[in-house]
């Protein structure tokens, strides 16, 4: 066992998979010779060269476009968009064409695509280095949309992505890229898509959470131990198709919810899942589906701006208390 | 003119590159096929047996001369849903074709998923056609990007309308293939429509070749109606591509000689004398009174290989529309990889 | 009043708009000579001419990029996109650019924009002449997202839309087009935005809709009137910003809910006024929030397979039903 | 060379195009002032009073000279992140960059809502910034044909890197401004790099310019850090565009003096030797020595020129600093119009 950030287990995931399978190829901009801007791609290019590891022009619907094709034709690419705020120009052929190939061709051609950004907002990035834009994604029959909040995660479930027949969005955050280490085993592993984990037991209430969020979410059980309040944190780690059992159980064992993101609340992620259990564990709820998320706005650039938009542990806690109260 | 260099019309030779008498009497065939079932789709779909018909009369010569010149099942091909001849060329049949069409759960395409003319055939290497216009473009650059890194000797044929050409898809694509020299070739069939907005008011040239410049790529402009002059146009092509030597974009002049589909009332737009003009660049009586001349072929030739393709024509026809359709319960399938 | 269909009221919008108002321009491909594949500008070029009703190239991202560049300038643009399949291209300029210049300019910049697409299923339509793409924009702080169902409503809605000050994406169930319709007055008059409408009154359950499937509902609750269960069809109007008071004042009398639509339910529009509902309305749930909607897939061509996913009035009387012995 | 036509460099003619002594001084003044603060702007990232820098340098002549043919407040202009340089030569002030960079309520861009450098100003017709490259092109064209709708010669500078030119929105907006003729320049500042990725892995061609021969429009190359050539070349430009003669595509040379940001470790990527021959290339001594040879600038006249810029940036950022920050409850506002 190795102590990694984040962003050295998306690294060595990399470089794992581009040495396991002759068809990976990683593609993007500034991924080559620069390595990255948040150097997640370090090192590749001398490793594999300039075949496999691609610089491309800026041109986000190129870049997706090519990696399709090139799935098509047998590769296994891993595409990467700079920040997540970017992958706009590339919403066409991420969901018109990579989501729905398999679909359309009744089952005769599929795409194993792998797409990473890095996402998420309180890394003082504005408007346009901030974004969460999982829920577009998740709206998108014949797409995978992953959100790791560890290395050991992050890693397991990038090599998982590698291996999988179809498109795999896959989101690291931003603030966890070098702040969250944790430890991360040497040999080669996966972590299977579409499987939540339980980060913490609690018999009081339920937070249903993803990506940097959950490490907030430990904060605030963590803060709210000492008043009696057990908090059981889930985290939810593949966003489509998301662990319904999981989430299911442990609703089960608390009989009350908050639904937690750091993306704004209409439409976001935490919308399906409280959609999802006020319909089908209706029957199980002690109080109603709270939505701890981000206001209905872009995500401002000063501090004192951000801060009034983006939740944060402390959101957590006023929610989980009150709720727990009920 | 100013761009002299870049459209010069390409001209078939006298004896075009190396195709014998029979290959010829093919090419033929396999236009005359095209138009056939082209034909009986707008015949069914006036039935109200099919919802729609989209049509390639007029680019016959286009699509079967270009892809004649490729390599079934090898190398790889994305056609837009324009392009009966090209996967006819190919290897799909007629009766795989009206399947689609009335989208059977045997069709070969998308056994009823999709609309008809979005063709795919994986053993033919035919990318599965969708709606969105010149989304292939950068799909075929990654394609043959793929065929590079395998080291593999294989071209990709993408094709589009003029229409495409406005879209961010083209730029960024042609940018990429031509970046890193890919083996692939972009074949327009510019009829000079795209629904009803003509070229003037697509783009400020006269040639679809002229976009080529910017990307310092070849571009070709061929009489998309003379069947020899594409196909040895697109030969070159493909041999550039497979020699390494880099991607084309090949612009065929072609006429569009019905609306733009079923759906579509093009009165509104063209006038009787445009349409007239466009009906005496049809493709197939060219090609017929080219291979008369060469003494290839005569009425009673013409003859047998009409009713031959009518019969196959027909046979399809009922074979489909015996098929049964999809069941529902199949609807939920292939949205993952099972 | 005259009897106008939903594409007839819509141009008739068009038309008076484009005379009150010099700085309205439409374009688009298609909407000049040709007068729009559903005809929805028919007439505008000949009245109003070739500066003022565009015939673009086949180029989402430029036809609604200068658009927007034609309203930071004073104009006030009514962008088509044939059917609303074909919008991805455009995603980047409607979100990152159109959504968010009022927010990022701080008030200074605003985009009076009109972006009208044709969308829905059940017209055979197969994957890319099918898509229901409104939730995406709903998840869009910035945007505001209008669906009509009748023609009073679509003429008084796209007028209230040209003359609003932010970005409207205005979808119009091709369904609806001339199948439906209605009274319409001569005279000027718009809806406004924001405000839904009780169809029908009724105790017992109420759904909620918009669009097409705003007739449906119509038709489940004539059908279900004789058996005793009276429904409540509220229909949306608007979905961004939605109206959650004439729904939770409705929720609050029948105290069951069904939200419906033709798009998919994973993260569709229904998602979000369920969990609204769950977390605000808790306690006057005296069932679970049931949800109507397509099956989590492309749609599919063939009818057999199209009416496997999509759902109709069938579905709409079961789960009111259903609901209604809960 | 095969594309001479687009591509011969505009070069300054002996007098430069009318422009008074006292103009050319008011050049260097405002490419000084620029330098002056993009450099303050490094100095305070690097003490942490800012987050983040983003760089000019290198890029004055060709921000201020062409900048310097518009007419502030009637044309409209839509620059991006480097054009710092051109704001100030439109007329915002070191004061408004400072409150901006510091994030201030009263920040005139935002307001403290957009990272520094995204500048906007509603009363100089300058189009609020966003960080998505290319995105402002297509909108160009639109302002654009709004000015020539409601009839008024009124030109829009649309500014970008080289980066930008390979995405989809260049080439849609060049498409469209070329079929309408549209009065825009887009005005590419071609520093050889996106972030990392050199030209040669960004387009096939050698020259920006190239590309605008796939539009049918002048495709002008000009040296960015001769300040007078690019006024040159900005002002044919401006005076076709105001004729209605439509639009132009201007690449101006031009070199990164600094990494891309102040997130950026540029030796990842950039030797330094090519630093250093970068920095050879730098606008403000060239010009400098220009304006001593033609005696409008001595060692007197610099100091205190110099030393005004000093006093006006120090100033500038002391208020900056001093200035509140925007309130939590202002972050709500301006989603939707009031
Ligand atoms: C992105 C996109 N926008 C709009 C449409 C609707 N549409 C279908 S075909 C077509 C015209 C295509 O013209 P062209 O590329 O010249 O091909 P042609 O049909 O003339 O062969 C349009 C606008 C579409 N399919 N995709
Ligand atoms: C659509 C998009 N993709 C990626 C980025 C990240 N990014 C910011 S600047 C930049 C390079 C821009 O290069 P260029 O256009 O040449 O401008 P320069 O910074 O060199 O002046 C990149 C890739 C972005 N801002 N927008
Ligand atoms: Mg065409
Ligand atoms: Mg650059």
């Amino acid at each position: 066992m190795a102590e990694r950030t984040v962003v050295e287990a998306i690294r060595d995931a990399l470089a794992e998979e581009l040495r396991r399978d002759w068809r990976v190829i990683v593609l993007g901009e500034d991924v080559g010779v620069h390595g990255g801007v948040f150097r997640a791609t370090d090192g590749l290019l001398a490793e594999f060269g300039p075949q496999r590891v691609i610089d491309t022009p800026l041109a986000e619907l190129g870049i997706v476009g090519t990696a399709i094709g090139s799935a098509l034709n047998g590769l296994r690419p891993v595409a990467e968009i700079q920040f997540a705020d970017y992958i706009y120009p590339a919403m066409d052929q991420i969901m018109n064409e990579a989501a729905k190939l398999r679909y359309r061709s009744n089952g005769a051609f599929g795409c194993p695509l792998v797409i990473r950004a890095p996402y998420g907002p309180g890394v003082h990035g504005g408007l346009y280095h901030s974004q969460s834009v999982e829920a577009f994604f998740c709206h998108v029959p014949g797409l995978k949309v992953v959100t790791p909040s560890t290395p050991y995660d992050a890693k397991g479930l990038l090599k998982a992505a590698i291996r999988d027949d179809d498109p795999v969005l896959f989101f690291e955050h931003k603030r966890t890229y070098r702040r969250v280490r944790g430890e991360v085993p040497e040999g080669d592993y996966v972590v299977p898509i579409g499987r939540a984990a339980v980060r913490r037991r609690g018999r009081h209430v339920s937070v249903i959470t993803y990506g940097a969020m959950v490490h907030q979410a430990l904060e605030a059980a963590a803060l709210l131990a000492p008043e009696g309040i057990e908090v059981e944190v889930v985290d939810l780690r593949t966003l489509l198709p998301w662990d319904r059992e999981t989430v299911a159980a442990s609703v089960a064992r608390t009989n009350k919810v908050v639904v937690a993101h750091e993306d704004h609340k209409t439409l976001g992620v935490g919308a399906e899942i409280a959609a999802f259990l006020a319909e089908e564990l209706f029957d199980q709820l002690d109080g109603p589906i709270v939505r701890v998320a981000a206001a209905d706005t872009p995500v401002p650039f000063a501090p004192t701006l951000e801060e009034a938009v983006v939740p944060g542990t402390r959101q957590l806690v006023d929610a989980i208390r009150r709720l727990a109260a009920y | 003119m100013a761009h002299q260099q870049t459209h010069t019309p390409a001209r078939a030779e006298a004896v075009p590159h190396g195709l014998t008498d029979i290959q010829l009497l093919d090419l033929y065939r396999l236009m005359a096929l095209s138009r056939a079932i082209d034909e009986r789709m707008w015949v069914l779909q006036r039935q109200g047996k099919l919802p729609f018909a989209v049509t390639g009369q007029g680019h016959e010569a286009a699509q079967v001369g270009s892809a004649y010149a490729l390599r079934p099942g090898e190398d790889w091909v994305l056609p837009y849903y324009r392009d009966l001849g090209v996967v006819l060329t190919l290897g799909m049949t007629a009766r795989d074709v009206f399947l689609d069409a009335f989208a059977r759960a045997d069709g070969p395409s998308s056994g009823g998923r999709q609309m008809p003319a979005h063709y795919a055939c994986r053993r033919l290497n035919i990318v599965s056609v969708s709606s969105p216009v010149a989304t292939q473009l950068p799909q075929a650059a990654g394609v043959a990007l793929a065929s590079k890194l395998k080291g593999e000797r294989v071209v990709t044929a993408c094709y589009f309308g003029d229409g495409a050409t406005s879209k961010g898809d083209f730029h960024e694509a042609l940018n990429f293939a031509a970046i890193h020299r890919l083996p692939v070739i972009f074949f327009c069939e510019n009829n000079g429509w795209a629904i009803s907005v003509p070229l003037s008011k697509q783009m400020p040239v006269a040639h679809v070749a002229e976009r080529a410049r910017a990307y310092n790529l070849p571009g070709e402009w061929v009489d998309g109606t003379d069947v020899l002059a594409v196909y040895t146009c697109m030969r070159a092509a493909v041999e550039r591509a497979r020699a390494g030597e880099g991607p084309t974009l090949i612009e065929a002049r072609v006429y569009r000689l019905t609306p733009h589909t079923s759906d579509d009332d093009e009165r509104r737009y063209r006038s009787d004398a445009e349409r007239a003009e466009a009906r005496q660049h049809d493709p197939l009586p060219r090609f017929e009174r080219l291979l008369r001349a060469r003494g290839l072929l005569d009425d009673a030739l013409l003859a047998t290989l009409q009713e031959r393709i009518a019969r196959e024509v027909s046979e399809a026809v009922a074979c489909a529309e015996a098929a049964p359709p999809p069941a529902p319960s199949e609807a939920l399938r292939h949205v993952y990889a099972a």
